[in-house]
């Protein structure tokens, strides 16, 4: 009883905790080569196979999915797309930089995507906004706390 | 159809392997950290458990698990950054701050510094800025974080830093306002499209380059 | 969307926000932790900070331990931060979202504790910030074998199923560690208890009620993933 | 003819270009020579970015590969000679 | 219903309760030291008991006023200063008890 | 497709090895040597993003990895500057 | 609407009065125990409603409307309780989030008031979380036998399978064990131990003190009423009275015959308890 006591207070002591907690995560962790995993192939949002669409020199692989500008929608399969009025608009749509990029060259789909009008922004900004509202946040505190931190405790500023 | 209906067997084929090798890595790291008894080693292990975090999310190999690794990327990047202020102001106030005291000379003569920075912050910036949103903010932070880290000048005015955080989180306000035009605007998603991206872009573009400031302060000192 | 499965869980669903693809739903358990939160942010929001008064040693005097103006201002602006994000984990529908919002919390709880200057307390928030990282493997991971598993992360499509696959079960357990870690809970708020110790009662409890709510809102989703035997 | 031949493509040359560098920073122990190394590492994942066709993303790893790289050489020449300072301090006060 | 009739007759017991300790407090000025039983006590006890578990005994009134009545007047004894009461509430009960079993046992 | 499997198990090895190399590989126990270190299994990581071409994830992860390296060696050097003992 | 609020009222009332005689009795239990005259039942309801005529006084030192605040605070959470509980029958998980509440309300009831003591339990306060929620969470245990959270749908199932507690007596075992850290002068009533005065209500006086008091009379009958209702079924209101007298006296018994536990130890003890009843549970039912 007694050296169960002692082990009882040594789990309170901060310093322990994080090694405890891997220790703890990890054994669920194992768990995971025992039981049976496998991709159920009914998913939302899903892709074409690795590699087809730039074999198949598409100018906007591997981001195209269909659509063009103001006239068809993009295929998008999202969760609720009755909550989505404007769904598969954001993806069909390329600005014309974008379209100028698209007809010089065949290998700068990325880029045409990840500016204004890619799938990922429809899924980021659209459908799923409030991820995005949330993952800024989280920069945001993070980078207010540090900088608060920074300016106050840890910058030498004194030596200026 | 450019669209399958379902995910393609390729990616089914590797889901296993992947997680598998996720777990792997994630138990090493975890063992990594539950024998170490260094507060900053801890640190740098978590990196890699983040890394077997985004393997886990990636092998689901749909779009939105794609943009669901953004989150997870950035969130790990945030945590870094606040989690390693934290211990360095614990270091400063367990010590007493004796560091300040000693003056330290340092030459740093790097080729690279003197020619290179301009072109590679103006390339880093140009690509982020064509691209915008979360990913072109991120480049062209890191643009701006090199310029930044490479010049000499010295000090950050207190005013200019809340400045610049002011700036971003004024375009993390006009991020929002394409987020509720979305929904309640639909049939002006252009807008929204592009309030969101460059709202997005300036405040990331932003953040990193304040790192860059921090950063600077560490190292450039003369 | 018929979600009356809901009702074996936290009441009948009173009505929904969507946002796309993530749909804020309301049963009456929900609706009242999210009430609390925001009754409680706003507490936090009109409210000043205690002083604590110690003895001095060696003299007669009292010393006050008080925070700060600054350190103030700072501090409850991320404590409303997390009452807000707190507040939204309770009702959001989507379990990615709910991550999200469980991280947000993780970040904001250290920042409220960061910005004090006894370094036991800095200590303790820094272990803390270390399992809050540890923590974004479960957290996500889990969320990922869900939805890799059943095909879909919105909770109000979860309730539905009427399967649980180990995969799933695993998932959730995954999660709920997570919310464990990033909200300071495990194991046994150690490094939470520690934190406790500096002045500024009202941040204090932000960080409590928000690791106490999500606690609770957590053991809703386990519920309505995991389904009865 | 020679299907060994076959396999010498820029895919398989890149990767065992990055294994090179991989194992070069594992094994190395001076920190400088680790830098190179990435290098190494870096350029053999450029040229699987290009395998895959993607040009741009190539193009911006490249820009971003010489910046960390400069990063991690300021901090790697600020720790050296942070520990010869203290290497030297240490010595003054034996002498001392 | 059933709750308002429970909550009067909590409140009986809270009121009785009071009372008892008041009239306790005024009747006996020392500590419970003298062990002799005291008969008004004893027979408030024995009534109240016989009213609280016997009421269909009483037939003219409604049942619940006689345990209203019954439980106060228990309370009284039972509230009593600390070491009152003691002897007077175990006899009220046991009387109590033995009527209650004849009533719906033997009976 | 072949090119596809090469990139996964190239990018699974590199996670892994890395990953051993981080937490017990030659001169560990200095943290820059340590930081440095992870840079392999990002790029093993890099290498898996690029299987399921998600290039725009990519893309962020590689400028991310930037800003991370960056903040552990600042850590790092720091700590050593001030002569902390952890 | 009218009679809803009666209810409610009725329900309220009866269930401070009840639960303020419970304490009572406990005490006089413990002190016929320990071979002491021990105080009168009533005189934790005197107590309550002594401190309502007495004069409130704040500190210079408590973060002000906060502190006040956080009294009104506890009141509403356990009348919230009440409504859903005994009133609706609502659901389980409800009672569980006031019960997390009742923890954080707890917590910065102790630490507002600047008092040491108070900083005191508040940090036992937050500790003892980490034990007291997973005991309530054992509560889950009911959602996997019977798929219902909801309280009216769990007294349907006990009437037609039998009460939970013969099918589940770990479960009922580890909720008990929660009841009991409740307690006053339990071993696991670490936030109130009389090594740290009252603990969080140290620095309470007059009106908000009162406050305190109510609520915790309210969550002692709740917390015992949940257990009968949860575990044994529908019961009429005076199986109700005679199954929460037992288990007080029960409770007392226990409290006078152990000694207060370390704040580690108690939480370790508590936690372990509950990793084996949830564990154990979940293995009996599959």
């Amino acid at each position: 009883m007694k050296s169960l006591g002692r082990i009882w207070n040594a789990l309170a002591n901060p310093d322990r905790i994080p090694r405890l907690y891997a220790v703890m995560l990890g054994i669920v962790l194992i768990v995971g080569f025992l039981i049976p995993l496998a991709l159920n192939d009914h998913q939302l949002y899903p892709k074409p196979a690795p590699q087809s669409q730039i074999n198949a020199h598409n100018p906007l692989a591997p981001y195209d999915r269909g659509g063009t500008l103001f006239q068809e929608r993009g295929i998008v399969k999202a969760q609720y797309p009755q909550f989505a009025p404007a769904i598969g608009e954001v993806t069909a749509y390329l600005s014309p930089i974008a379209i100028l990029v698209k007809k010089t060259t065949l290998y700068f789909g990325t880029s045409i995507y990840s500016s204004p009008g890619g799938l990922i922004d429809e899924i980021l900004y659209y459908t799923r906004g409030f991820d995005t509202v949330l993952e800024s946040s989280i920069l945001m505190m993070a980078f207010t706390i540090a900088s608060w931190v920074a300016l106050n405790f840890t910058m030498r500023r004194k030596e200026d | 159809m450019i669209v399958p209906d379902v995910v393609s067997p390729v990616v089914v084929a590797l889901y296993t392997p992947a997680i598998i090798v996720g777990i792997i890595a994630g138990l090493i790291g975890l063992l990594g950290i539950a024998v170490e008894k260094n507060d900053l080693q801890i640190l740098i292990l978590t990196d890699l458990v983040g890394i077997s975090m985004m393997i886990f999310v990636c092998a689901v190999g749909t779009d939105l698990a794609e943009s669901l690794v953004l989150p997870g990327l950035v969130v790990e990047l945030a945590e870094i950054l606040a989690i390693s202020e934290v211990l360095m102001s614990r270091e400063i106030r367990r010590n007493g701050k004796e560091v300040a005291l000693i003056p330290l000379p340092m030459h740093m003569d790097m080729e690279i510094l003197d020619t290179s920075p301009v072109v590679i912050a103006i390339l880093l910036i140009a690509v982020g800025a064509f691209e915008s949103g979360f990913t072109g903010g991120a480049v062209a932070g890191g643009g701006i974080l090199f310029y930044v880290l490479s010049r000499t000048m010295r000090g950050v005015p207190s005013g200019m830093w809340e400045g610049i955080a002011g700036a971003s989180g004024i375009s993390w306000c006009l991020w929002l306002a394409g987020f509720m035009v979305f929904f309640v605007f639909p049939q002006y998603w252009l807008l929204a499209l592009f309030l969101a991206a460059f709202g997005v872009f300036i405040k990331v573009a932003f953040k990193a380059g304040l790192i860059g400031v921090i950063g600077r302060e560490e190292f450039k000192k003369e | 969307m018929d979600a009356s499965l809901f009702g074996a869980l936290g009441g009948q669903l009173l009505g929904i926000i969507p946002l796309g693809d993530i749909v804020f739903y309301f049963t009456p358990l929900n609706l009242f932790m999210c009430a609390a939160a925001l009754a409680f942010t706003f507490l936090i929001a009109i409210s000043q900070t205690e002083s604590q008064v110690e003895a001095e040693f060696g003299s007669l005097h009292d010393r006050e331990v008080k925070v700060e103006k600054k350190e103030f201002k700072i501090r409850r602006f991320l404590a409303i931060v997390c009452g807000l994000a707190t507040a939204g984990a309770m009702v959001t529908g989507d379990l990615f979202d709910f991550t999200l919002f469980v991280c947000l919390i993780g970040i904001v709880n250290i920042g409220i504790v960061a910005a004090v200057k006894q370094v036991d307390v800095l200590d303790a928030a820094y272990q803390y910030g270390l399992i809050a990282m540890i923590a974004s493997l479960p957290l996500f991971g889990g969320a990922s074998l869900i939805l890799a598993s059943a095909g879909t992360i919105s909770l109000l499509q979860l309730v539905q199923l009427s399967y649980t696959t180990p995969m799933m079960a695993l998932g959730s357990i995954l999660v709920f560690m997570g919310v464990a870690g990033e909200s300071g809970v495990a194991p046994f708020f150690a490094t939470k208890a520690e934190m406790f110790r500096t002045p500024g009662s009202p941040f204090l409890l932000i960080i409590h009620l928000s690791s106490l709510l999500v606690i609770v809102r957590m053991i809703e989703i386990l519920l309505i993933i995991n389904k009865p035997f | 003819m020679y299907p060994i031949l076959n396999l010498i493509n820029i895919t398989t040359i890149s990767v065992v270009v990055a294994f090179i560098g991989a194992a070069g920073i594992i094994l190395l122990s001076k920190p400088i020579d680790k830098a190179i190394m990435f290098g190494l590492l870096q350029g053999g994942f450029i040229g699987l970015v290009v395998a895959a066709k993607y040009l741009d993303v190539a193009m911006v790893a490249a820009i971003l590969d010489p910046v960390s790289t400069v990063i991690m050489l300021i901090a790697i020449i600020k720790l050296d000679e942070i520990r010869k300072r203290r290497q030297k301090s240490l010595e003054e006060e034996v002498i001392a | 219903m059933s709750q308002t009739l429970y909550l009067l007759y909590v409140l009986s017991f809270v009121i009785g309760s009071i009372a008892g300790l008041v009239l306790s407090y005024k009747k006996y000025k020392a500590p419970f030291v003298t062990r002799n039983v005291d008969v008004l006590a004893l027979v408030l006890a024995v009534l109240g008991w016989v009213l609280a578990l016997n009421s269909p005994l009483f037939g003219m009134v409604p049942s619940y006023i006689s345990i209203t009545v019954g439980i106060f007047l228990i309370a009284m004894v039972l509230g009593m200063r600390p070491g009152y009461g003691r002897y007077e509430t175990i006899t009220g009960f046991a009387v109590a008890a033995v009527l209650w079993i004849l009533r719906t046992v033997i009976l | 497709m072949l090119e596809v499997y090469i990139w996964f198990y190239a990018g699974c090895a590199l996670v892994i090895l890395g990953c051993i190399g981080t937490v017990i590989g030659p001169g560990v126990k200095d943290p820059i040597v340590r930081t440095l270190n992870t840079e392999v299994p990002a790029v093993g990581m890099s290498m898996i993003l690029l299987t399921y071409n998600d290039t725009i994830a990519l893309l962020t992860y590689i400028a991310a990895t930037v800003l991370i390296t960056m903040v552990l060696l600042r850590a790092v050097v720091r700590l050593e500057e001030m002569g902390a003992e952890l | 609407m009218n009679l809803l609020m009666a209810n409610i009222l009725l329900n309220v009332v009866l269930a401070f009065l009840v639960g303020s005689i419970l304490f009572g009795l406990e005490r006089k239990i413990m002190a016929r125990i320990q071979m002491r005259p021990g105080p009168p039942i009533i005189q934790y309801l005197l107590h309550t409603l002594k401190f309502f005529i007495k004069e409130s006084a704040f500190p210079k030192t408590a973060a002000m409307p906060f502190y006040i605040a956080i009294t009104a605070m506890l009141s509403f959470i356990w009348v919230a309780a009440v409504i859903v509980g005994p009133v609706m029958g609502g659901s389980l998980l409800l009672i569980f989030a006031i019960y997390a509440l009742h923890k954080i309300v707890e917590h910065n009831a102790g630490s507002s008031s600047g008092s040491p003591y108070g900083k005191l339990s508040c940090v036992r306060a937050v500790f003892s979380a980490a034990a007291e929620l997973p005991l309530f969470a054992v509560l889950i245990i009911i959602y996997l036998k019977t798929g219902t959270m909801n309280i009216g749908s769990i007294i349907s199932y006990q009437s037609i399978h039998g009460p939970l507690i013969y099918s589940l007596p770990l479960a009922a075992a580890m909720f008990f064990v929660l009841i009991l850290s409740k307690a006053h002068y339990s071993p696991f009533a670490i936030t109130k131990g009389k090594d740290i005065i009252s603990g969080y209500e140290t620095e309470h006086f007059g009106l908000l003190r009162g406050y305190l008091m109510i609520s915790e009379s309210i969550a002692w009958y709740m917390l015992l009423w949940v257990f009968l209702t949860v575990f044994i079924g529908a019961l009429s209101p005076v199986g109700y009275l005679i199954g929460m007298v037992a288990l007080t006296a029960v409770m007392a018994f226990i409290s006078a015959t152990t000694p207060l536990l370390n704040p580690n130890h108690s939480i370790m003890m508590q936690t372990t308890f509950a990793f084996v009843g949830i564990v154990g549970s979940i293995l009996m039912i599959m």
